[in-house]
């Protein structure tokens, strides 16, 4: 490809990056519409892991020999490798955790003890997923005087600004925490007003990017955040390693969250002293290898290219909106103008998990349930739950016409 | 019945009756009066199923009810429970619960007695591991009933 | 190998399940001698990952299709091994951590703030690596009331049990929490008097098992162990994943510990409630392709036989012991009459970090600095650090031969 | 000196005037009084570098010594540094300090000055990454002592 402005991505030969993308379920070819819940991996990230343990293991930050620091010198190459993926302005404003759903509790005791005040609020809205809920309602019913609002979303599944304006206006807001994507309604929401909004109300802000940094291009510092979180199993990389973005005057001002190894400065029986960001905040022994594999999953996005990504999820998402509509029974969660590459839907007649496990015997892979978004399903009385199908990098326009065929079979059985 | 081809295994979970129950669910109300009920939630799906019983003079179930929400697994074999159970004493009916509970989770099917045969349907759902939960859930309710809980364990 | 009671390790058999022995270090054959920090990788941990990735891999506890339930199926499959592997009673018992570290954390916060209570104090030793210390700490300074006190080490490094006594007969202590295996003397504690001792003065017991579990079989059931705790890279297993074992009493009795997916029951905006562990204390998508690697770690140990690697060791320990001391001014620290394969030493006017750097370049790998113990080696007065050499299964008596030649030369140049 | 064969790169780091201060560090002792003074530790391997600065009437650095425990390079820096600063006024030092750092990390020797020149033992240090902090260390304090702070981050 000499000439890529902006590149278009050539699907076919990206999923032969994907070895599970060429295996079958019960016979039929995998079609795999569940990437929101978590994306396969590419060759690339599974054989920079293989490499490393094969060839460059050991602990990090520990030994004074060769290979301790080759793979310091791996995962801090991975902590780099994030920032620029964030656009972060340093290094040491990346945190490494396990998963999204760490980097908010993380948050939420460091910032939360730390930072806000007795009498101060949290504000997250209806339509975040629990990673970004429930610690939240944790850190409320510590007992510090710290309370918990709730910014609505409006009936086309998006952010209710005005709601959000309204809470903003009481001036005890400390911090906004919202998505960047919802991973039910596929809403991408306008993090950089957003953000606007709350440091207008002297409020600092975190997104949950843990949907939106695999579909779109992210620059932390475009969007004025103080806090971004994503996890690494949904951006094609491994489990076990997320990421937390802070910045610097912020994490440096937080105290810790996990003790241990490696977080400290110095420590005797009786007393301990903390050592600076990132460090402070990686207690033991971290993810190494799975730093190396997430590296390797940034390189790979990157060098196919966020913006061709996203084009191609564009194009998706179009395709799907209009074949979608064509399903006798079907109905759309929200109606989102933004929306990333994940549909939630009702099949009339069809309970989401008969749907889900009728669609996988045709080899269709959907997920059904709340995912992890139970208030925002009481929002749009849905209780039983909804199916879901997300899309990835490697997803086809064929995909979605075998999902809309199979629609349509299902509807006709379960009749 | 225009199931496309090659779907024989989904007919294992979704027999006719499993269908038919679940389309058109039996004793779908509120006993009120009843003597014992018992709520069964599977928080991961959302699935929820409450059963309702009435006893007899010499404490054997005299009429059995539910409500609930769920998928068609569930809420057939929450039906055909309140079909089954009538005319048994506490103990038969949790060895009953015990028995299908079993068959759900391999497959076994038991036609020892005509009850036994008539939820061998439901031994179909083994095949599904992810769905056992749904064909088990009214009969986790029942036991929690019988047992004078209000809540069914979600195992 | 026919007749096998107790199995003999046939080491340069196991040498080549390990890629990474086979590499060099600057044109020198490596001699890995940290293996205390973190064991090299066999090719079955590094294989099974690999098949997860490229095979089986999705989500877990979310999908109702095939592939989501094999990962399922896989993760638990790995919880039934740790179980196995510890001899606990139940797979509910098995509470999947990132790490050692965060276990400890875990039982710090759940154990700490739900059932101990104000006036109680938490035991540990000097022995015992920060991971076991810091958590503590911090839960000291919750201003809960909980205190924070330590047992005595003797000069052999052994664990003072008159002075536990002591501290037990005060009849405060609700919990012990010590290590089974120091990673710097070596010394191998008494799990089981112990946990009896505590127990009988109404206490509980946690065992760091981060070395223990590596070179011991572990029964917790026979130790009498309410907690226990190891690492999955310390086991021969990946990075990211760790292993608390909880008794189910007392797990289902904690509150828990991250908030967010898969650890609640039902969730409103205003209210959560919990699952039954261990779901309860793995919040968020939790190490997936790890645990898999775990679990074909423990099948890798397991087959090769805990007594052999055991036996093993013993012999290595042995020769150490008895060629480390003819090394001209080297001074060993402790003297325990149970040691693993770890040893921390002294060497004459070499400071362990130029000694380190040193032995690299012979391609001989050991650790230098405090181990993560700086009570410890501030209890030997060796602020300085120390250097280490730690064994693995793949360890031989040449490395041990090529680390003392390796001294001696050390000696010679800084002299 | 018999060092083993093969032991070339080792000598890059540990020259013989490396070794020599590092057996016999200079001006090891509390300057007191002293102008100032700051402490730099390096949590991960214990090593900690007090230095003490005495100034000169118009404000250059007069004297230097150091207290500290550590590696042989930790120690033979700080011993440089206490014989190189004297006569350098504080922006000297401090730019001084800036250049010993660039060669710690890229290993470029610089001979331009004669204190550059003697300081380039520290030079082999880049080709060992987890030591560059040792042959920092006593520099972090000299800039924290002339900036007035007590304690030296550790980079
Ligand atoms: C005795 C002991 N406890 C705890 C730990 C902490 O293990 P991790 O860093 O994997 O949490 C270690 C290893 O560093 C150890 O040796
Ligand atoms: C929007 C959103 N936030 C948070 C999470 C939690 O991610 P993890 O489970 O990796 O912590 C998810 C995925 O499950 C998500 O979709």
């Amino acid at each position: 490809m000499m000439d890529a402005a902006p590149a278009r991505l050539d699907v076919a030969r990206v999923r032969q990056d994907f070895p599970i993308l060429a295996t079958t379920v019960r016979g039929r070819p995998l079609v795999f519409l569940d990437s929101g819940a978590s994306a396969q991996k590419p060759r690339a990230v599974i054989e920079a892991m293989t490499r490393c343990m094969e060839t460059a293991y050991a602990n990090v930050h520990r030994g004074a020999y060769r290979l301790s620091e080759l793979a310091t010198e791996a995962y801090e190459a991975a902590r780099a490798a994030a920032q620029r993926f964030l656009g972060a302005e340093h290094a040491e404003e990346i945190v490494f955790t396990r998963n999204s759903t760490e980097a908010f509790n993380l948050v939420a005791h460091s910032f939360g003890r730390g930072l806000l005040q007795p009498g101060q609020a949290v504000l997250v809205s209806e339509m975040e997923h629990h990673a970004n809920l429930v610690p939240w309602q944790m850190l409320r019913d510590a007992g510090l005087g710290i309370g918990l609002r709730f910014v609505r979303v409006t009936d086309a599944g998006e952010l209710d600004l005005d709601d959000l304006a309204r809470h903003l206006a009481q001036g005890d807001v400390g911090l906004v925490s919202v998505t960047h994507m919802s991973n039910v309604l596929g809403t991408v929401t306008p993090a950089a007003a957003i953000a606007r909004m709350a440091h207008a109300a002297g409020a600092r802000v975190m997104f949950d990017g843990s949907q939106a940094a695999v579909h779109r291009a992210v620059d932390v510092r475009a969007i004025g955040a103080d806090f971004y979180a994503f996890t690494g199993h949904k951006l094609y990389g491994p489990t076990g390693i997320g990421v937390l973005y802070g910045r610097r005057e912020l994490l440096s001002a937080m105290p810790p969250f996990l003790g241990g190894g490696d977080m400290i400065e110095t420590v005797t029986l009786e007393h301990s002293s903390w050592a600076a960001p990132p460090a402070r905040f990686e207690a033991g022994t971290p993810a190494i290898v799975e730093a190396v594999g997430l590296h390797a999953a940034i390189d790979y996005v990157t060098a196919l290219g966020m913006e061709a990504i996203e084009a191609h999820e564009r194009d998706l998402v179009e395709h799907a909106s209009a074949r979608l509509a064509q399903v006798k029974g079907l109905s759309l969660l929200g109606a989102p103008q933004d929306r990333g590459g994940v549909f939630a839907f009702a099949l009339e007649g069809v309970h989401p998990h008969d749907l889900a496990t009728f669609l996988d015997r045709r080899g269709v892979c959907v997920r059904a349930g709340r995912h992890c978004a139970e208030p925002l399903h009481a929002r749009f009385g849905l209780e039983g739950g909804t199916a879901r199908a997300s899309f990835g990098l490697y997803t086809t326009r064929e995909e979605i016409e075998a999902l809309a065929e199979a629609l349509d079979a299902a509807r006709e059985f379960f009749a | 019945m225009s199931a496309p081809a090659g779907f024989e295994e989904l007919r294992d979970l979704y027999q006719e009756v499993i269908l038919d129950h679940g389309r058109r669910p039996r004793n779908h109300f509120r006993l009120d009066p009843c003597d014992a009920s018992a709520r069964g939630d599977n928080p991961m799906c959302g699935d929820r199923v409450e059963v309702f019983l009435a006893f007899g003079p010499e404490g054997r179930i005299a009429r059995a009810s539910f409500l609930g929400r769920g998928c068609a697994v569930s809420q057939a074999s929450a039906s055909l429970l309140t079909e089954t159970v009538p005319g048994l004493s506490p103990q038969e009916a949790k060895a009953l619960s015990a028995r299908l509970r079993e068959m759900a989770k391999t497959g076994a099917r038991d036609d020892s007695t005509e009850a036994l045969a008539r939820l061998s349907a439901l031994s179909g759902v083994h095949e599904f591991p992810s769905r056992v939960k749904c064909a088990t859930l009214a009969w986790h309710a029942l036991d929690a009933a019988l047992d004078g809980v209000k809540e069914a364990s979600s195992e």
